[in-house]
């Protein structure tokens, strides 16, 4: 059941996105974040919406998958539209009770949830693109530019490898001891709130112990492959830009441009 | 206490593109007190199909019945199913996790709602019948034995159930030669005195042969022989094909038979192969 | 830290480096399944997930640098599977500080203080970045009960989960 | 011929709550370039631990141990050794770091500091040799058991080693599974000339080995080629150990006085003795 767990919810096309280098992609989306923050009306939405638009379609990436991102927040946005809605002062358009909305709430509301949804898409898109071993490499890469943390960041990806390695193992396990106490007359589905809780003991104490097991094999094996950290390691793959992602760049540069320009516009 | 599936199927993932049939349209009865030995290339099932027969996994089609109890029914309780029907997972001893031997055997039985006095019992008793003396043993933690150890107390855990069909996936995986037959001898004794149905998964076709009175052959899903053993290693060329082997003396006399056709291939011990090649060369000196 | 009651003699080319290291990404991988498949349905509706248990467990065994590691890539991870991508970088930093602070607690034998703390350090952090990403300080409250009781169960399974591991007397702290 | 690896009188003793456990006790065995030597013993017999001495996991708390004429104390050869004494383990799943297959095979020459063009070439030329090209790509936790032992041990082939010590590499695996590695393991010691230490549980797997080595509670308990080994039935059986079936059917008839070498290890030659004998 847990079988083909992929992190991150990759969703692999042939698309142009998909092969842009991951600190392309992970850059493009720092920036366009920042990009968001920026804008302050509607011609800078449309513009971003036409981004994002654009880059959904060179994905090849079907839109339900894009948007699935904001059913999980959907909730919280809903509540920030309403609570932008009553709460901002300035002039009156609908009163009715103690409550009244303003012009400016519903201009505010309608950015609020136009800014998160953009957040959201634009996000899982880069996830979406990219798989979570490439996003490592990018991480990498990128740690290494930071002062401090650039001495670790060998080890950083490294652990974040191992762990994407493990989980698919562990959700197997998860599932297999579960199913060995059910044998044994364990109860996993009844019971109130801290039963359940207390129940999954049974669960949880082998399968800990089962990482640390296999924790302790691993690092022997590591140790058997001559593994000793970060220096003087050389890798089989280095990443490499590529023209797409210079032609990337420019474009990304070019949305942050337009983007700071639209907050001049009148509407 | 009889099993009885019938027309069994079971689909993984059913309705998405990585839909799996794993089961298909399996029908068979295994009768009260047998020992069943249960073999087939990897993937074929085996695990799917025993799962089923405590309720671990839900037919996606047919039904499974042990006894009168119909399993795919409503107002079946789980709990029934357990108390009939124990099933020791592949390295069982990767499941215990409480602090004492005598606790974690205890865990199934006080599950099923046994009193104290009924589960303490039960724990003496299953810890003999897998060879752990109870003073020594029963508050020790279980993660201070050996493996061997180990895989006796969590086989034990199952037994404490007193089920009525015992059901074991691969018991003896990365043991010893000697521990490997210490096991199944404990099985078998079981299996004797308290009458028990016993499932034997096993890759092992010299195990098969030498504890069990049926087998049950699966290939791709469906079951392929379900026969004596005499019967079923006769059938070595169809057994090679579909990826398992025959036991080595059942090679050998198939092997001698080309020469001398009055041997019988249907054996699969070293007792009866000895018997057998004694006759042949009787035979021959006579001649 | 070494499986296997109190352990092998290993003098010293054993690089103890390793071991931290492969013990902190198995319990990266565990923080994340705890967080996205061992569920239990809540009260509030939706599901309480158990990752806040399997942070307090690392940070336990593996002290705060390690646990701040484990917290923070761990629930991360969740998230992005979640699909709670906006979350990633707030739950970064918050569950990485409950692991750092649990840790540092835990240590000192403060063990209750170290829970508390780690739960409250969860509740107040979410409301905090939720007022950064909704640009807003009221609609972040209607999270904190259900944070509140999320983390209240991970910290009793946690809690209890601590007490049965240790009694398995299997593992040793680094 | 030269020894890969020479041990001498060693013994190593687990700390354990203050206890001392000797898990080997005065061992002393040389193992030549080449060799396939294969090591059985009941459980907790040492094997595991003597397979970690070879490779400097684990240091002897007495006597010495050589690679290619390098102790495994001195600390200036550590990786020297292990790149020379390559170790396979017995859980698939436990020894693979990466997530895609030819990422894990280019670990271990990573970690050498080999060219990126070399490793390229030796992950290709190791993922071959094993009958893995194929699957290059793919995520180990696709793979069956039997296709990530054969990861495992292209992952240590693409460090170019000149010896490889599996440890129950097969003891996870089912019967299809074992005899890819088997096979696998008999290919590198034939055409590769590579010199072969294989631990196991299981007779049939030491049949075609150059010389079986019997563990008995830290010590060397029986040393010899196969058949004689195997026709020492009664001892093994006392060492928790069996022999396969079809010497335990010679030996049976022997002792019912029938003429037949008791130390057979296969069904032909079997064949071939009754006829031809009786
Ligand atoms: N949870 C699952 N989701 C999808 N497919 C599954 C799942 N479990 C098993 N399968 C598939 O169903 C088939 C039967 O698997 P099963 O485990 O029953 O085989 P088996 O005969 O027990 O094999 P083995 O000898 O390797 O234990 C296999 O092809 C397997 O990949
Ligand atoms: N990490 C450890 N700490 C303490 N004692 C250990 C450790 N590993 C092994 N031992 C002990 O050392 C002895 C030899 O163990 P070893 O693992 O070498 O045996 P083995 O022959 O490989 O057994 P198996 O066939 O079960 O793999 C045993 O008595 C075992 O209990
Ligand atoms: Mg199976
Ligand atoms: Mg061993």
């Amino acid at each position: 059941m847990f079988k083909d767990v992929t992190v991150g919810q990759y969703y692999p096309t042939d698309s142009i996105i998909h092969s842009l280098d991951p600190r392309t992609k992970i850059n493009f989306t720092f920036l366009y974040i920042i990009s968001l923050f920026l804008i302050n009306n509607f011609t800078g939405y449309l513009v971003a919406f036409l981004f994002l638009v654009g880059i959904i379609l060179l994905s090849k990436i079907p839109v339900m998958y894009v948007v699935r991102g904001i059913k999980a927040l959907l909730f919280i946005i809903l509540f920030t539209v309403v609570i932008n809605l009553f709460i901002t002062p300035g002039t009156p358009r609908f009163e009715f009770w103690i409550f009244t909305i303003t012009e400016e709430g519903i201009a505010l509301a309608v950015f609020m949830a136009l800014r998160l949804i953009f957040l959201v898409t634009g996000t899982s898109l880069m996830t979406l693109s990219t798989s979570p071993i490439a996003l490592t490499d990018g991480i990498e890469y990128l740690l290494k530019r930071v002062p401090i943390v650039k001495q670790y960041a060998h080890e950083l990806a490294m652990m974040m490898t191992i762990a994407l390695r493990f989980i698919p193992t562990l959700m197997e396990e998860t599932d297999k001891i579960m199913k060995a106490q059910k044998a044994r007359g364990a109860d996993f589905e009844s019971g109130n709130l801290f039963a359940r809780a207390k129940n999954l003991i049974p669960l949880l104490v082998p399968l800990f112990i089962s990482a640390f097991r296999r924790a302790d094999e691993l690092a022997v094996a590591m140790e058997a492959r001559c593994y000793r950290g970060g220096e003087n390691r050389t890798r089989m793959k280095e990443l490499a830009y590529n023209k797409r992602d210079y032609a990337a760049y420019f474009i990304t540069i070019l949305m942050v441009v337009i983007i700071f320009l639209t907050r001049y516009s009148p509407i | 206490m009889a099993i009885e599936l019938i027309n069994l199927e079971h689909t993984f993932s059913e309705g998405t593109p990585f839909e799996h049939k794993a089961l298909d349209k399996i029908s068979l009865t295994i009768d009260t007190g047998n020992f069943i030995g249960l073999i087939g290339h990897t993937g074929s099932g085996k695990s799917t199909l025993i799962q089923h027969i405590n309720g671990l996994i839900k037919p996606t089609g047919g039904t499974v019945v042990v006894d009168d109890l119909d399993l795919s029914h409503k107002d079946t309780k789980m709990a029934q199913i357990r108390r009939r029907v124990g099933l020791v997972f592949q390295y069982p001893e990767y499941q215990l996790f409480e602090e004492t031997i005598e606790k974690d055997i205890a865990f199934g039985p006080t599950n099923l709602g046994f009193d104290k006095e009924e589960v303490s019992k039960r724990v003496v008793e299953a810890m003999e019948s897998v060879g752990l003396d109870y003073n020594e043993y029963k508050d020790k933690s279980p993660f201070d034995l050996s493996g061997g150890q180990m895989r006796r107390v969590a086989i034990a855990g199952v037994i404490a159930m007193k089920p009525d069909v015992l059901i074991l996936d691969e018991p003896t995986a990365g043991l010893d030669p000697r521990g490997r037959d210490e096991i199944l001898e404990e099985i078998q004794t079981m299996h004797d005195k308290f009458k028990m149905t016993v499932i034997l998964v096993s890759h092992s076709m010299e195990d098969i042969a030498k504890y069990a009175d049926k087998i049950i052959v699966m290939y791709k899903g469906k079951v392929e022989f379900y026969d004596s053993p005499s019967s079923i290693f006769k059938e070595s060329e169809r057994l090679i094909e579909i990826g398992l082997a025959v036991p080595q003396v059942t090679e050998l006399m198939k092997k001698l038979k080309a020469v001398d056709p009055l041997v019988d291939e249907g054996i699969f011990t070293v007792e009866a192969a000895k018997e057998e090649i004694m006759n042949m060369i009787r035979r021959r000196n006579n001649v | 830290m070494y499986y296997s009651k109190k352990g092998g003699e290993r003098k010293d080319i054993m690089n103890n480096n390793i071991r931290k290291l492969t013990y902190t990404s198995l319990m990266i991988a565990l923080v994340f399944i705890c967080t996205v498949v061992i569920a239990i349905p809540s009260p509030l509706g939706g599901y309480i997930n158990l990752g806040d248990a399997a942070i307090y467990i690392s940070s336990y065994f593996l002290g705060p640098a390690l646990g701040f590691l484990v917290g923070g890539f761990g629930s991360m991870m969740g998230d992005l599977y979640l699909g709670y991508v906006p979350y990633m970088i707030g739950t970064f930093v918050i569950k990485g500080t409950m692991g750092i602070v649990s840790g540092y607690l835990f240590k000192k034998d403060k063990f209750l203080l170290g829970i508390l703390f780690g739960l409250i350090i969860m509740v107040l952090g979410y409301y905090v970045f939720e007022i950064l990403l909704l640009q807003n300080v009221l609609s972040p409250l209607v999270n904190i009960p259900f944070n509140g009781i999320q983390g209240s169960i991970g910290s009793l399974v946690g809690y209890t989960l601590i007490q049965a591991i240790k009694k398995s007397k299997l593992v040793a702290s680094i | 011929m030269k020894d890969v690896i020479s041990i001498k009188d060693v013994t190593y003793r687990y700390i354990q709550d203050e206890e001392e456990n000797t898990a080997l006790n005065e061992v002393s065995l040389n193992i030549k370039e080449g060799e396939f030597l294969a090591i059985i013993g009941h459980n907790g017999s040492g094997k595991s631990t003597l397979s970690k001495l070879m490779n400097g996991i684990l240091m002897p708390t007495s006597g010495d141990i050589k690679i290619f004429d390098l102790n495994t104390k001195d600390p200036e050869n550590i990786w020297k050794i292990r790149q020379s004494a390559g170790m396979v383990f017995q859980n698939p799943d436990n020894q693979l770091v990466a997530t895609i297959v030819e990422e894990d095979v280019a670990f271990g020459p990573e970690n050498l500091g080999v060219s990126p063009k070399e490793i390229r070439q030796r992950v290709d030329w190791a993922l071959d040799i094993v009958g893995m090209l194929d699957y290059k790509k793919q995520k180990p936790h696709q793979l069956s058991g039997g296709q990530k032992q054969r990861i495992a041990i292209a992952g240590i082939l693409a460090m170019k080693p000149r010896c490889i010590i599996l440890d129950e590499p097969t003891a996870m695996l089912d019967p299809s599974g074992r005899r890819e590695v088997i096979n696998t393991i008999k290919h590198l010691n034939k055409d590769e000339k590579m010199t072969i230490v294989h631990i196991t549980h299981y007779m049939d797997e030491i049949v075609d080995a150059d010389r079986v080595i019997v563990m008995e509670k830290g010590k060397i308990a029986m040393e010899g080629k196969p058949r004689e080994i195997f026709s020492q039935v009664e001892k093994l059986t006392s060492l928790r150990l069996d022999v396969p079936q079809i010497t335990e059917l010679a030996f049976e008839l022997s002792k019912e006085g029938i003429d037949i070498d008791s130390n057979i290890l296969t069904v032909d030659e079997m064949v071939n003795q009754l006829w031809q004998s009786n």
